[in-house]
């Protein structure tokens, strides 16, 4: 019941009741998919999906890798022609299979191959991260970034930062498909 | 009814005149106006140096007061009231602000009621034909300088009229039958709002006005603001000793000119109340062939 | 309600008109149903049938999204719309999923809408626009507003009584009594709601934002999400559902309404309407139908926090 | 002249800069020092410092020095300024704002504008309505030049422009209580 | 299922070193629908391409990944490897297992594990692909210039020495545009006419070149390679072909009318040609002001025609033809001082622009390049120039820098002095901005040899009394007001875009920003492209621009047509954009975020319920699209798919990612 409803209901109906709160984040189910992220010597390592435009951010990383920066092997990169490209559903996907994060980047706005693509991707992302928010999603969790092809630094910082943040969180069950 | 008069304090002591001619010209005309009961002071020109909420509460209980009365206008002679009684009003379309004014004032507030300048009345609501079929006496050859002072025209958000060169007046006075001078002093301040704190300063501005208004080759000055006037009149002696010149420039407020056009006695519309003896300029004006 | 009884009559006999002179192939609106607190929808390809039409507080539904059954038709249908219907069909004209050739909207004045109970709806005493947006034809003297703007026509003072629009400025109240939350509550207390989710699609079926010709919820196709009613399939559903009608959920209630299983929906769709605004300026969907929704544009300078 | 320890006062005005803003909605970042406010200004020749260096002393941090200045009371509230500026400063908002200030500080120097405000609205505040000869009658008291403006009182008594009695609107009260609310939103008590 | 194979390259050590090669090719080859894995030490070499080749044929592979280095670096490679071997390149999908893996992680244990997903991501992938096809798009070898300023001209004569036929429009009846009314040009101070006439003449006599004056576009339909442009031809009502411009016709003309050449400081007949040096140099009647068109009363020219080259009846004439580019050089006009209150209004005889001056400079100008102030006549001895007028002002809505301003008010001062050496020019700057070959040294002679006296601030107010006018302004170095009684004014007017820009852009389908300034495809590396593909911008309708500028960009401009002339047609992008028109409910949502307009909703005939429907889809110009996938994400239905960069494609990018 909430604010809207036009069915009866006191509107206490609308809080979250009482027995919830407090109570720790819903237990993995026993059908859990197995935690993507894996044990190195017994240790959980959070694993991150990342979607790369191919002009700025994925070339950011080849530079990154020209000039021999090490980051943590933490994320995965998925290549896509513009941030703009980028569906949430593909956001919310990772999540249910199993990404501990994810990391949406582009070209610096006003720099776009395409030329307006990543203002779309801005105003779609600030929504879909603050609304992810208000469902309890941590919002280390999703994260966008404007990465350049020549901010190899910056790639770098990036992925190290998003790894080490999403560590302490442990493993995002939340949303994770259930194995059939 | 349509407007609700507010003539603010000065129309019953320094603006007298202006208070008199309007009333006469107002009931002359035969409009939809009245004043609306128990207005209060608008806090010019002093709340705004104060709290900038105060500076808008006070006006706004005359907007509630009018909107509660039955009006969809507030008609406002006065140049100083008209400038805070619009920024009250341009701030009670901030639906959060007109929130915090209704706290204040402990009355209910639509927004929608609107604020007009006497001036701007007189020119955009009554028709060229039924104000030309009123005039008895035209003021033909008189040079008028139309000094509308800053209140009126300034800042934008309050403006009635352009802020540099507005042309109401000029317009009015036209139909009139008078001949509007060009110059460049129509809306620089006379500072009006200093005479009682730094009379010195203040008799300097009045002093570059007139001196300007003469330069042009005007006979007079007309304005729509009891401060105005009331500093151009009253220190006009000041100011020429200031200048080492005369002047002897009548100071009238549009409603004394109209009043006169349309054939009202002199002393109805207070011309026999100036400090600068304005009733003969007028006397000497060709009187038109009856008939 | 007594203040309707002309406008009942008045309905009747346009509709009767209409359909007489063939001006449109048929008339949507409501009917009294089987207990005198359930108005429901109603329509109509004859004339005859006029006599049926009803309006009056429990005249809940919004009709617009059955609009959508005669897109691609190229008669005029005949609707009456309250305010918070007529942005229904904004939203339809804009999505071009109709033209305005296709429909003659009649707005109507709307007293609040009431519950079995006789209490105002909570959307009708949060309501920002209860007069139509847009209206081919007015009756009871309503006033069309593209403005937020109090109750006009014959039932102005009755709505005015019970509180139309009172509590307009809380409407994000519940938005905001959640994100007060931390983060463990939020996300208990929404998979709480997710889990009721039986994938019925009656949220998405009476949305005249949901206009698709082909859902992707029912497609398997693509296979965006399977359509058992897990826990993580309905919050693909649930999210995937708001960010489609972000910027373009006209606020009707509609959604929550039917829910069989009482899913707080408006809550998401308020929280996403109040970051717009926030993030990217006023903005009311199904308004000005002139005006791109606001993710299908931007502004260079848009806030930025992805540096 | 000394000089500006200009890393030590930016520093230590921030705080005075984001009050502009937030309270008043004054930027003065945006300010470029084109002077056109300045060059306008009636009343310039009465100030020590121009509007435009007075914006300019903001910026640098120097706001002691603006406070206390004569300049911000010489300001005629004229509004030319504003509407002429290039960068929409709205320098006679800022002026206005400094005045507040400077009362809220302590700082006024020019006692007699003070008086004058505070009879202003004193009379305001008990009849709804401003008696004029009351108020100058007491600020010439106040301020020790008793027979200010006196020359005029005659001609203007004879005009029928001075009533020695206040008029009340019907309802004071009403008018007592929003100065009182607004103090009360101030968090002040009188 | 598809037969895919894995290529694992070592890239000599530099992906070996870090990642087990032999393990990922082993990992691969295990996965369902791989039919053959191999590892090879340089996969883009000449023995590692054949050894792909000959494994597509042995197995008879569908498709195949390559794990290697980045594809910004090889995928070209691959796909022509594949292309060799009879598979479509389409089919084949590289992933990065060096710049994103070897090269950046030292751990050899992490790193194949790594190489291993990256791996599985791209098989995941390349079995969702489909094989894809570049449309081609014909290319018409014609360009059109809209605009024959100096842009435009340079534009056209570039265009037309490589070769190519070319259109030169302009909506004046004359070439030249701004730079014919200018006097002298900095920094050099050669007169204008001089070097310009040369290339007016020079554009018109090209054999490639077509000139259309009197002539406005009024629309545009088509795309890169074919524009259909229709085109008004106004009338003239003299007939060109007749018409020796012997100029008889002018000198009898009874009817005077402000000259728009001379900015109404001068008088110009009915029929006329707007200055002496026109291009063509024949005239046109205007007919609004002609006795004969509005009275039926006079044709004092008809009769004195020798050529009988006057027709009264002429009539507007619309045609429309094809060209393969359009460069735009539609350049700018002065900003309109009446929004300057403060200063006048425009109402003040003796407070007058920038160009006033130059055509008062101008010896073939309305005064004969006397030096005469409108008012009166008379030899104005104080000069007041003041800047950024309509430029840097955010509250008269131009926040923008003018860029001309400075030079041109330093070079006018120069000219004055020159020409009233007893004059003295006062100018008021915020900033005086002389970046540009040779301009800070010429500033520095306006103050130190011409006398300029440079005072910082902006001016508050003019005011005219008696026949003085009253300066007042801000010097803001000496922190006082200052007053100047001048005798004439110049406000340096900054460029606005053309009144009508908005309305050509649209017409154009280019982009344009708050002001109406054409928008260039990239700030840096685009400067001349629009995001349309085929139409180049030149000139000062990018944004304000001084002549050297405006020639290099028009070259530039001309440059970018030129190489699209060159080809007989165009290969498009074939990862583009699809509509699965079944699906689409034609709302447009991906219409309008379409940055290359390529998408247009178009009726579709279907059979619904038996009846024929028609209903509304989107539709791709398989020409227009570059494949950013912005409309993918719009489609709330998703209608709308992307080939290469397919929902399916990613989507199981993703799961094979995370379904380890």
């Amino acid at each position: 019941m909430s604010a809207l409803s036009p069915k009866s209901g006191s509107p206490a109906d609308c809080a979250v009741t009482e027995g919830h709160v407090g109570l720790p984040v819903l237990d993995p189910p026993p059908t859990a998919a197995p935690d993507t992220g894996k044990t190195k010597n017994g240790e959980w390592q959070p694993y991150i999906v990342g979607f790369a435009c191919n002009w700025c951010t994925y070339a950011g990383a080849d530079l990154a890798g020209l000039s021999r920066m090490q980051y943590p092997p933490n994320m995965r990169l998925v290549r896509v022609p513009c941030s703009g490209r980028v569906n949430p559903q593909f956001v919310l996907r990772a999540f249910q299979k199993g990404a501990d994060a994810v990391l949406v980047a582009g070209c610096h706005p006003g720099d776009c191959h395409y030329g307006t693509g990543n203002y779309f991707t801005r105003r779609r992302f600030l929504l879909m991260q603050r609304l992810l928010t208000f469902m309890g999603v941590d919002p280390r969790r999703f994260q966008a970034r404007w990465i350049s092809g020549s901010e190899a630094p910056k790639f770098r910082d990036v992925v190290t930062e998003l790894t080490e943040q999403v560590r302490p969180l442990g493993p995002n069950r939340l949303w994770r498909e259930v194995e059939p | 009814m349509r407007y609700g008069y507010y003539p603010g304090c000065s129309l019953t002591g320094t603006g007298i005149e202006y208070g008199l001619s309007a009333d006469a010209v107002i009931r002359h005309l035969n409009m939809d106006m009245k004043e609306i009961r128990d207005w209060n002071c608008c806090g010019a020109s002093s709340a705004h140096n104060h709290d900038p909420l105060l500076s808008i509460a006070l006006p706004a209980r005359n907007l509630a007061l009018a909107e509660q009365q039955g009006f969809r206008e507030v008609a406002v002679p006065c140049a100083a009231c008209y400038q805070r009684i619009k920024a009250a009003e341009v701030a009670a379309r901030d639906p959060l602000k007109r929130r915090e004014m209704e706290e204040v004032i402990e009355e209910e507030l639509s927004g929608a009621i609107v604020a007009r300048s006497l001036l701007e009345i007189m020119v955009h609501d009554i028709d060229d034909s039924a104000l030309a079929a009123q005039i008895r006496r035209p003021l033909q050859g008189l040079k008028v300088a139309c000094y509308y002072g800053c209140l009126l025209v300034k800042p934008r958000a309050i403006a009635m009229d352009e802020a540099e060169n507005p042309m109401t007046m000029d317009h009015l006075m036209e139909r009139l039958g008078a001949t509007p001078v060009e110059w460049g002093y129509k809306t620089e301040c006379c500072g009006g709002s200093l005479t009682l704190t730094r009379p010195d300063t203040g008799v300097q501005m009045t002093a570059e006005v007139l001196k300007y208004a003469k330069l042009a080759g005007a006979d007079c000055v007309v304005t729509p603001c009891p401060l105005c006037t009331s500093n151009l009149d009253m220190r006009q002696g000041t100011a020429e000793k200031k200048l080492g010149r005369s002047l002897g420039l009548p100071i009238y407020y549009f409603t004394e000119l109209m009043g006169f056009a349309f054939g009202l006695p002199m002393k109805t519309l207070g011309l026999d109340r100036h400090f600068v003896e304005a009733t003969g300029l007028l006397q000497s004006l060709p009187v038109p062939a009856s008939g | 309600m007594k203040e309707l009884h002309n406008v009942n009559v008045a309905m009747r006999t346009l509709a009767r008109e209409l359909l007489e002179s063939g001006t449109v192939a048929g008339v949507y609106g409501w009917k009294k149903g089987s207990r005198p607190t359930l108005t429901s929808p109603l329509y109509i390809q004859d004339a005859a049938k006029a006599d049926r039409l009803a309006y009056d507080q429990y005249a809940v539904s919004n009709l617009s999204a059955l609009l959508l059954d005669h897109r691609n038709n190229d008669k005029k249908r005949a609707i009456f719309v309250k305010g918070c219907d007529s942005r229904g069909v904004v939203r339809l004209l804009q999505d071009q999923q109709i033209t305005p050739e296709q429909v003659l909207v009649i707005g109507l004045p709307c007293p609040g809408m009431v519950d079995e109970a006789g209490s105002l709806l909570t959307k009708c005493a949060e309501c920002r626009f209860p007069n139509p947006v847009m209206a081919d034809q007015v009756l009871g003297g309503v006033e069309v507003s593209k403005q937020p703007s109090a109750p006009t026509g014959v039932t102005a003072e009755a709505a005015r009584k019970v509180g139309v629009g009172s509590r307009a400025g809380e409407r994000m109240a519940q938005v905001a009594q959640l994100e007060g939350k931390t983060a463990a509550e939020k996300e208990a207390y929404w998979a709480e709601q997710h889990d009721k989710c039986i994938r019925c699609y009656a949220c998405r079926n009476v949305c005249p934002a949901c206009n698709c010709r082909d859902c992707i919820f029912d497609t398997e196709k693509k296979g965006w999400v399977s359509k058992a009613a897990t826990s993580s399939a309905n919050a693909f559903f649930a999210i995937t559902r708001a960010m489609h009608v972000a910027g373009r959920c006209v606020d009707c209630g509609e959604c929550e309404r039917v829910c069989p299983m009482d899913i707080p929906i408006m809550t998401v769709n308020r929280k996403l309407q109040q970051d717009i605004e926030a993030l990217f300026g006023p903005y009311d969907a199904g308004v000005d139908e002139t005006v791109v929704p606001p993710l299908g544009r931007y502004q260079t300078d848009d806030p930025e926090e992805f540096l | 002249m000394g000089t500006v320890m200009v890393s030590t006062t930016v520093d230590n005005s921030e705080d005075f800069r984001r009050r502009l803003k937030e309270v008043y909605g004054i930027d003065t970042a945006l300010c470029y020092q084109c002077g056109k406010c300045a060059a306008g200004c009636p009343t310039a020749f009465a100030m020590e410092n121009t509007v435009r260096q007075l914006i300019r002393m903001i910026q640098m941090g120097l706001i002691r020095e603006v406070l206390s200045s004569y300049s911000i009371w010489a300001c005629a509230a004229c509004e030319t300024c504003s509407v002429r500026c290039p960068r929409e400063v709205e320098p006679a908002r800022l002026m206005e704002s400094l005045r507040i200030e400077a009362q809220r500080a302590g700082l006024v120097s020019d006692k007699t504008s003070k008086t004058f405000h505070d009879l202003f609205l004193q009379s305001v505040e008990d009849h709804g309505l401003l008696h004029e000869v009351g108020m100058m009658a007491r600020l010439n008291v106040l301020t020790g030049n008793l027979f200010s403006n006196a020359e005029f009182g005659p001609a203007m008594l004879a005009q029928g422009k001075l009533h020695f009695l206040p008029k009340k609107i019907e309802n004071p009260e009403a008018v007592a209580r929003i100065f009182a609310n607004v103090r009360k939103k101030r968090g002040e008590i009188k | 299922m598809k037969r895919i194979g894995v290529f694992v390259c070592h890239c000599g050590s530099n992906i070996a070193h870090t990642v087990d090669c032999k393990q990922v090719a082993d990992e691969a080859a295990a996965m369902p629908g791989v039919v053959h894995a191999q590892e090879y030490k340089y996969m883009c070499s000449e023995p590692g391409q054949v050894l792909i080749q000959e494994a597509v044929k042995e197995h008879n592979l569908d498709g195949y990944v390559v794990t290697a280095c980045s594809p910004r670096m090889h995928e070209t490679t691959f796909r022509k490897c594949a292309g060799r071997c009879g598979l479509n390149p389409y089919m084949v999908e590289q992933v990065n297992i060096r710049e994103h893996c070897s090269w950046v992680h030292a751990d050899k244990e992490a790193g194949t594990e790594k190489a291993i997903d990256l791996m599985r991501m791209g098989v995941a992938k390349v079995l969702k692909n489909e094989p894809l096809k570049a449309a081609t798009i014909p290319m018409t070898k014609r360009a059109l210039v809209i605009g024959a300023g100096i842009a435009g001209i340079q534009a056209a004569l570039d265009i037309a020495d490589n070769g190519f036929p070319v259109t030169l429009l302009d909506r004046e009846h004359s070439i030249g545009g701004r730079m014919a009314q200018i006097d002298k040009t900095f920094p050099t101070l050669d007169c204008s006419a001089c070097i310009l006439t040369p290339k007016m003449v020079e554009v018109a006599q090209h054999p490639n070149v077509e000139l259309m004056t009197y002539a406005e576009v009024e629309s545009v339909g088509g795309f890169i390679g074919s524009f259909d442009v229709t085109i008004r031809k106004k009338a003239r009502y003299v007939d060109t072909k007749r018409c020796t411009g012997c100029g008889a016709c002018i000198q009898k003309c009874p009817s005077k009318v402000p000259s728009e050449f001379e900015m109404e400081m001068g008088p110009r007949k009915s029929i006329y040609v707007p200055f002496p040096q026109a291009v063509p140099n024949k005239p046109v009647i205007d007919a609004p002001h002609c006795r004969y068109l509005q009275t039926g009363k006079c044709g004092i020219c008809k009769k004195i025609c020798p050529t009988d080259a006057i027709r009264f009846d002429d009539q507007d004439e619309v045609v429309t033809e094809r060209f393969g580019t359009i460069v735009v050089a539609t350049g700018y006009q002065q900003f309109d001082i009446s929004a300057y209150e403060e200063y006048g209004g425009g109402r003040i005889p003796d407070v007058i622009t920038g160009m006033h001056l130059e055509r008062l400079l101008n010896a073939s100008g309305p005064t004969s390049g006397k030096i005469k102030r409108p008012s009166d006549g008379k030899e104005p001895k104080n000069i007041v120039f003041i800047k950024c007028v309509g430029s840097r002002d955010e509250a008269k809505n131009r926040p923008y820098c003018s860029k001309t301003c400075c030079m041109y008010v330093a070079k006018q001062a120069t000219l004055l002095k020159e020409k009233l050496p007893a004059s003295k020019s006062y100018i008021f700057y915020m900033d005086v901005r002389t970046g540009g070959k040779n301009y800070e040294e010429f500033y520095r002679r306006t103050q130190v040899d011409y006398d300029g006296h440079y005072i910082r601030g902006r001016v508050s107010k003019i005011f005219q009394v008696g026949d003085r006018l009253i300066v007042r302004g801000d010097d803001s170095l000496l922190g006082r007001p200052v007053e100047i009684e001048a005798d004439l004014v110049v406000l340096a007017a900054g460029m606005d875009p053309q009144h009508d820009a908005r309305e050509l852009a649209r017409t154009l389908g280019i982009a344009y920003d708050a002001h109406g300034w054409y928008t260039e495809a990239h700030p840096k590396l685009k400067p001349v492209e629009t995001q349309t593909g085929g139409i180049f911008l030149a000139g000062a309708c990018q944004g304000p621009k001084d002549i050297p500028d405006s020639v290099a960009q028009g070259s530039a401009a001309a440059v970018k047509a030129s190489a699209l002339l060159t080809k007989t047609e165009l290969t498009g992008e074939p990862m583009i954009a699809q509509c699965n028109e079944a699906m689409c409910s034609g709302c447009g949502l991906c219409v309008t975020i379409c940055p290359y307009k390529a998408i247009t909703r178009q009726p579709k005939q279907e059979r619904i319920h038996g009846k024929m429907r028609e209903r509304m889809v989107s539709t791709i110009n398989s020409g227009l699209c570059q494949g950013c996938g912005a409309c993918t994400v719009a489609c709330p239905s998703s209608a709308m798919n992307m080939g290469g960069f397919s929902d399916e494609q990613i989507m199981a990018e993703v799961d094979a990612l995370c379904q380890r």
